[in-house]
């Protein structure tokens, strides 16, 4: 589904992303992990065009992003992206945050766009709130609509950068909650996420990176019982002490 | 002078109205002109097209450093020689005022835009919106209320310095006053006048945009 | 396009613009009414009407362009203006940018000053604030005469004529220098007319006429024959009598300024000299 | 198009004077500068302060501040500059008016430099609450956390930093003072643009009239 | 050391503080915890006078903190917070950060506060950082450069308001580490935190908060292992699950 093949970026002078390799398959759940400014976000952000690459090739169902003959806007609207910030349309109410892309780059009716919105909102425990402003909801219930957006898309795979990482501890549960039965249903997932106990319950691998290098990929298992490389031993060590 | 003698007031009222009249019309005008260009001038100057932003920043770069009497004088004065034939007095105010606010509202709309998250940008995009429905739907309505207070304030300068086309002989409101009270020798009587009158519209006006900022102000 | 042709330009465009002055007493000034009127308003009239026979468009319409002391020049050049209707004085420099018609009126210029005052000449002044108008050079002429030389004038502008009169009103200045009929004009309008007096050596004397664009010889013509035939007929006299010997308004008051002589002389034998030819020694 | 361009006329004498067009056009020049740099100055003092009071806790001393920005910031300047020339002196004892209007030196300029400076103070202080509400609420609190008295807070914390951020908005101020000294001439104040008119070259006219 | 006695807050009509009444005696370490929004920042700047109180009186070292008559910036600078975003103030290096209220407020001389900044940037691991700026360090460091500034003062108590949720989660047991061993010595503190590693740890009661009210005031080991209230059950049990 998402092949990554030796990707390298530069910011100016400075390299971000150094020969990155990887995928996900279809049905899988990958997670991304890694210390900050290791470059997990720019990678993922790179899966969907979001951030140009200078080298190297990303191809998402078959289609290669970095083409510049590729339509990148057709094909983000087949791939689902949840951001740490939720970036929810502040000005607009929860329904008309779902309908908007289902209507002006699917083409759907707004009464179609409209039940399908309601559907998800259903899906996601949040049906009461359709009307409401994103500034009204809390943290956790802002990260459910704004997956339930991506959702309504009817995306072919999902990309998480940090989704619970901005919300209070107590509402972390019920985003993983949603995100674990999404695993579960088989939706292609590729997550940065620090939430280890969510990695181990679904993901297949983990990907460690560090300085812009995927340091390690690996199954779950063989990640938290035997990593292999130095940095992610006391990258573990460091985030599961405590 | 000592005494001041405020009868003279009523007889000026139907001057000043009209004066009102026409500062109303070329603040509404050079207003609405001046956001809709304004926007455009800054989205040509945010635009990856480098020729383009060079042009709107030169542009709005040199309609800030001259004083706005300058311009509406040069624009009064100079065009008939470019064009070959006079433009009316009112004709010029309105062109010269939008051309100029123009300048200032691209200001304000550019630091409008860039003042929306780039996160936003990002979702919208990944939603798989185009550039332009990205600007339409998402960034500009946040660009404007955030820039609310700020074009309000612009506004109220614009509505003050209408008073600045007596360099072209149109006659607004301050004009206005200002005839009635050389002919009835009370100009200051007059100035008075003419300040409470600017003093309780700007001043309603901005009440009046704070209570419609509560109204549309984002919910964060 | 030819701007140059006047008469080409009001025929093509069906319309004449006048330039007038919001506060030249008597000679150009808005009413009550905020009307422009006064004796060079009525002469642009006749003007007017003997375009619209030249041209046999008796439907010409006509405009008003508000004009200033530092605006009018350009405005003439520039096309905007066709005839400026105002208090402007014909001397040699203007000359090098745009013509004069026949020579209407003349000017003294001399200081308005509070009669308690005290003050009857130019060297009163030392050190004291005297206005005068933006866009003017009364001071320079003050610099001049031989009474003004080694005196130190601190001079105030006041934005207009009406300004500079409201500086002497309010005690900024003690005098204000200014054309006498200008003066006359601001003190008969003012709330108590009885407090000032026209005083001092006269300054220097100026022709005012009214003004017209350069290097048109048709329009010209036709501007110089208008007014001298106003001359011929007498109905200048008539003119001149309404606005400076009869009351004017808004106020209804009474100049009462009589005609010079050298008007006078100037009306039997027409001419658009300049300021320089009547101040040579 | 037949406009008579007359660049010359910088190097002509003023009529019946003894300096040059361009000698007086400098003069005016400084004139402008010293307007404006006054006004500026005036502005940055009271603008801060006025702007740092509509930030404080006292409902009183907010009010008064927003009046003070309200009132100069809703009349144009060309207005207040008029309503400082000729009616704020009659309100003053007779001796203090006549002196105010005819003897105190530079009248015109100070007018002129208070009123620019007045008006331009509304805005610099709109300028310094925005910058104190930019800043996260949570900085006053350190400040007052660590013992500093509201003063010091505001003195080496707040507006520290507020200022940083106003900056590019306050050069752009300076340039209007400038731009609005051009005003200052309407009450008589010797300028560049006056006598940008008085040469009578309309590539250089400003106001007057 | 602190008393807390029947206080309760109102912004504008809302309550948002109940009735509370706790107390921290001196060595003690006392942590909050509770729902967002359930006034956990609010009570803990009443403490120091930052939010004012209508009902009820607060004592610190038997100091009345809401009598009109009390100096508060006096009481402030015995009393040490430190905050959730660091709030160090970013136009000042990391030494004149430290060095800012011992002048100002204690009234030492530039060297004498200069020489003790040293000494505690040395005890949080930072002494090569002085001459930084707040933006030129990571959010660990910061942190722990706003706990030096705080210990600079010579304080008889320490606040802290969620020290460690603005943190990305390496970073996070550096900043605990120092706690920890403040602790240790004998400081006083309470803690609004959601570390409940660290409460276990070196906390001696747990004080859990909803809506307002002071729902529990527990022993930690009782706390944990058998919370007297439906709320703080739910509480934990989201917290603790993933
Ligand atoms: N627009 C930019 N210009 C320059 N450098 C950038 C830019 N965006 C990111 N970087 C740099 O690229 C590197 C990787 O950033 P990235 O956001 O991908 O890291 P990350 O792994 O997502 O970190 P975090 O856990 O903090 O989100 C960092 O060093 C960052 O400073
Ligand atoms: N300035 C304010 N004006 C009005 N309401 C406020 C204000 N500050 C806080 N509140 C409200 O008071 C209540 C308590 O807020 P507080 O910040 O103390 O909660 P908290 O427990 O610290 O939450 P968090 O875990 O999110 O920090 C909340 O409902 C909040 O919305
Ligand atoms: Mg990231
Ligand atoms: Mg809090």
């Amino acid at each position: 589904m998402i092949e990554i093949r030796n990707v390298s970026k530069w910011y100016g002078q400075t390299q971000v992303l150094n020969g990155c390799n990887t995928h996900v398959a279809k049905g899988e759940v990958v997670v991304v992990c890694g210390p900050s400014g290791s470059g997990k976000s720019t990678l993922i952000k790179c899966v969907n065009g979001l951030e140009p690459f200078a080298q190297g090739t990303i191809t998402v169902d078959g289609v290669s992003v970095g083409d510049p003959k590729t339509d990148l806007p057709r094909l983000r609207a087949r791939v689902g992206m949840v951001f740490q910030h939720f970036e929810l349309f502040p000005h607009m109410s929860v329904e008309q945050n779902l309908a908007l892309a289902q209507v002006k780059v699917l083409g759907r009716s707004v009464e179609e766009a409209a039940a399908r919105g309601v559907a998800l909102l259903d899906r996601v425990g949040l049906r009461e709130h359709a009307a409401k402003f994103p500034g009204q909801l809390s943290g956790g219930q802002q990260q459910r609509v704004a997956i339930a957006r991506a959702l309504a898309m009817d995306p072919i795979c999902l990309l998480f950068d940090e989704p619970t990482s901005a919300l209070d501890p107590e509402m972390i549960g019920e985003v993983l909650d949603v995100m674990v039965e999404l695993a579960r249903t088989g939706m292609t997932m590729m997550c940065v996420t620090h939430e280890m106990g969510f990695a181990r319950k679904v993901a297949r691998r983990v990907v460690f990176m560090d300085h812009g290098e995927i340091v390690e990929d690996a199954p779950v298992a063989q990640f938290f019982d035997a990593p292999a490389s130095e940095r992610a031993k006391s990258f573990l060590a460091r985030i599961l002490r405590h | 002078m000592g005494e001041f003698d405020f009868s003279v007031w009523q007889p000026s009222l139907p001057f000043i109205r009209d004066g009102l009249l026409f500062t109303l019309r070329l603040t509404l005008v050079a207003m609405t002109g001046g956001i809709v260009i304004g926007t455009l001038l800054a989205l040509a100057r945010l635009s990856p097209i480098a020729p383009l932003a060079r042009i709107a920043g030169a542009y709005v770069d040199l309609m800030r450093s001259i004083p706005l009497v300058l311009v509406i004088l040069w624009f009064f004065l100079v065009i008939p020689f470019i064009t070959g034939s006079p433009v009316g007095a009112e004709t010029s105010a309105i062109i010269t005022f939008t051309a100029f606010e123009a300048a200032f509202y691209c200001e304000i709309m550019r630091s409008g835009i860039q003042s929306v998250p780039r996160g936003q940008v990002n979702a919208a995009f990944a939603l798989g919106l185009g550039r332009a429905q990205a600007m339409i739907h998402v960034i500009l309505p946040q660009a404007v209320r955030n820039m609310l207070p700020v074009l309000l304030t612009q506004t109220i300068v614009l509505f003050q310095d209408t008073s600045l086309v007596y360099a072209i002989g149109a006659k607004d409101m301050l004009k206005a006053a200002d005839v009635v009270g050389k002919n009835y020798n009370r100009p200051v009587e007059m100035i008075v006048l003419s300040a409470l009158i600017y003093f309780a519209i700007c001043f309603s006006l901005s009440l009046a945009v704070r209570q419609l900022q509560k109204r549309v102000a984002i919910i964060r | 396009t030819d701007l140059g042709g006047t008469l080409k330009k009001i025929r093509d465009s069906g319309g004449i613009t006048l330039g007038i002055r919001e506060s030249s007493y008597p000679l150009s000034y808005l009413d009550d009414r905020q009307q422009p009127v006064g004796y060079h308003i009525d002469v642009c009239n006749r003007i007017v009407d003997a375009v619209k026979a030249q041209l046999k468009l008796p439907a010409l319409k006509v405009q008003h362009q508000a004009v200033t002391s530092q605006n009018r020049i350009p405005l003439v050049s520039n096309g905007t203006v066709d005839l400026e209707c105002g208090s402007t004085t014909n001397n040699e420099a203007r000359q090098k940018q745009v013509a004069f018609a026949p020579t209407t009126f003349v000017t003294n210029v001399r200081m308005a000053v509070k009669k308690a005052s005290g003050i009857r000449s130019l060297d009163q002044l030392g050190g004291k604030p005297v206005a005068t108008t933006t866009g003017t050079t009364s001071v320079q002429l003050m610099r001049a005469h031989e009474k003004g030389k080694g005196i130190d004038f601190r001079e105030v502008y006041g934005k207009d004529h009406a300004d500079a009169f409201l500086m002497l009103e309010t005690d900024r200045a003690v005098a204000f220098v200014m054309d006498d009929n200008l003066l006359a004009g601001l003190i008969v309008s003012s709330k108590s007319p009885a407090d000032y007096a026209i005083v001092g050596e006269v300054l220097n004397v100026e022709p005012i006429a009214i003004m017209l664009r350069r290097d048109d010889p048709a329009f010209k013509k036709l501007v110089d024959a208008a007014v001298t035939g106003l001359m011929k007929s007498g109905e200048l006299d008539t003119l001149y009598t309404r606005w400076f010997l009869s009351p004017i308004p808004p106020k209804n008051a009474n100049l009462n300024f009589p005609m010079s002589e050298t008007l006078k002389a100037l009306i039997k034998a027409p001419n658009d000299a300049p300021a320089e030819s009547f101040n040579k020694k | 198009m037949n406009y008579h361009w007359n660049w010359g006329i910088f190097l002509e004498q003023v009529k019946a004077g003894d300096e040059t067009y361009l000698a007086w056009l400098f003069t005016g020049l400084g004139w402008t500068l010293a307007v404006s740099l006054t006004a500026w100055l005036i502005a940055l003092t009271i603008g801060i302060a006025v702007g740092a009071l509509r930030t404080a806790p006292s409902r009183l001393l907010v009010l008064l501040a927003n009046a003070w920005v309200e009132l100069f910031r809703n009349i144009p300047l060309l207005v207040q500059m008029f309503l400082w020339f000729f009616v704020v002196p009659e309100f003053l004892p007779r001796e203090w008016s006549l002196w105010v209007k005819q003897e105190m030196p530079a009248k015109e300029f100070v007018t002129a430099a208070l009123c620019l400076g007045f008006f331009t103070s509304s805005r610099v202080a709109e300028q310094v609450r925005a910058g104190v509400g930019s800043l996260p609420r949570g900085q006053r609190d350190a400040s007052l956390a660590l013992g500093l008295t509201l003063g010091q807070a505001y003195r080496h914390v707040i507006l520290p930093q507020a200022l940083r951020i106003v900056i590019p908005p306050l050069t752009s101020e300076f340039m209007n003072v400038f731009k609005n000294s051009s005003v200052a001439f309407a009450i008589g104040v010797r300028g560049m643009a006056l006598i940008e008119a008085r040469t009578r070259v309309p590539g250089l006219i400003a106001r007057s009239g």
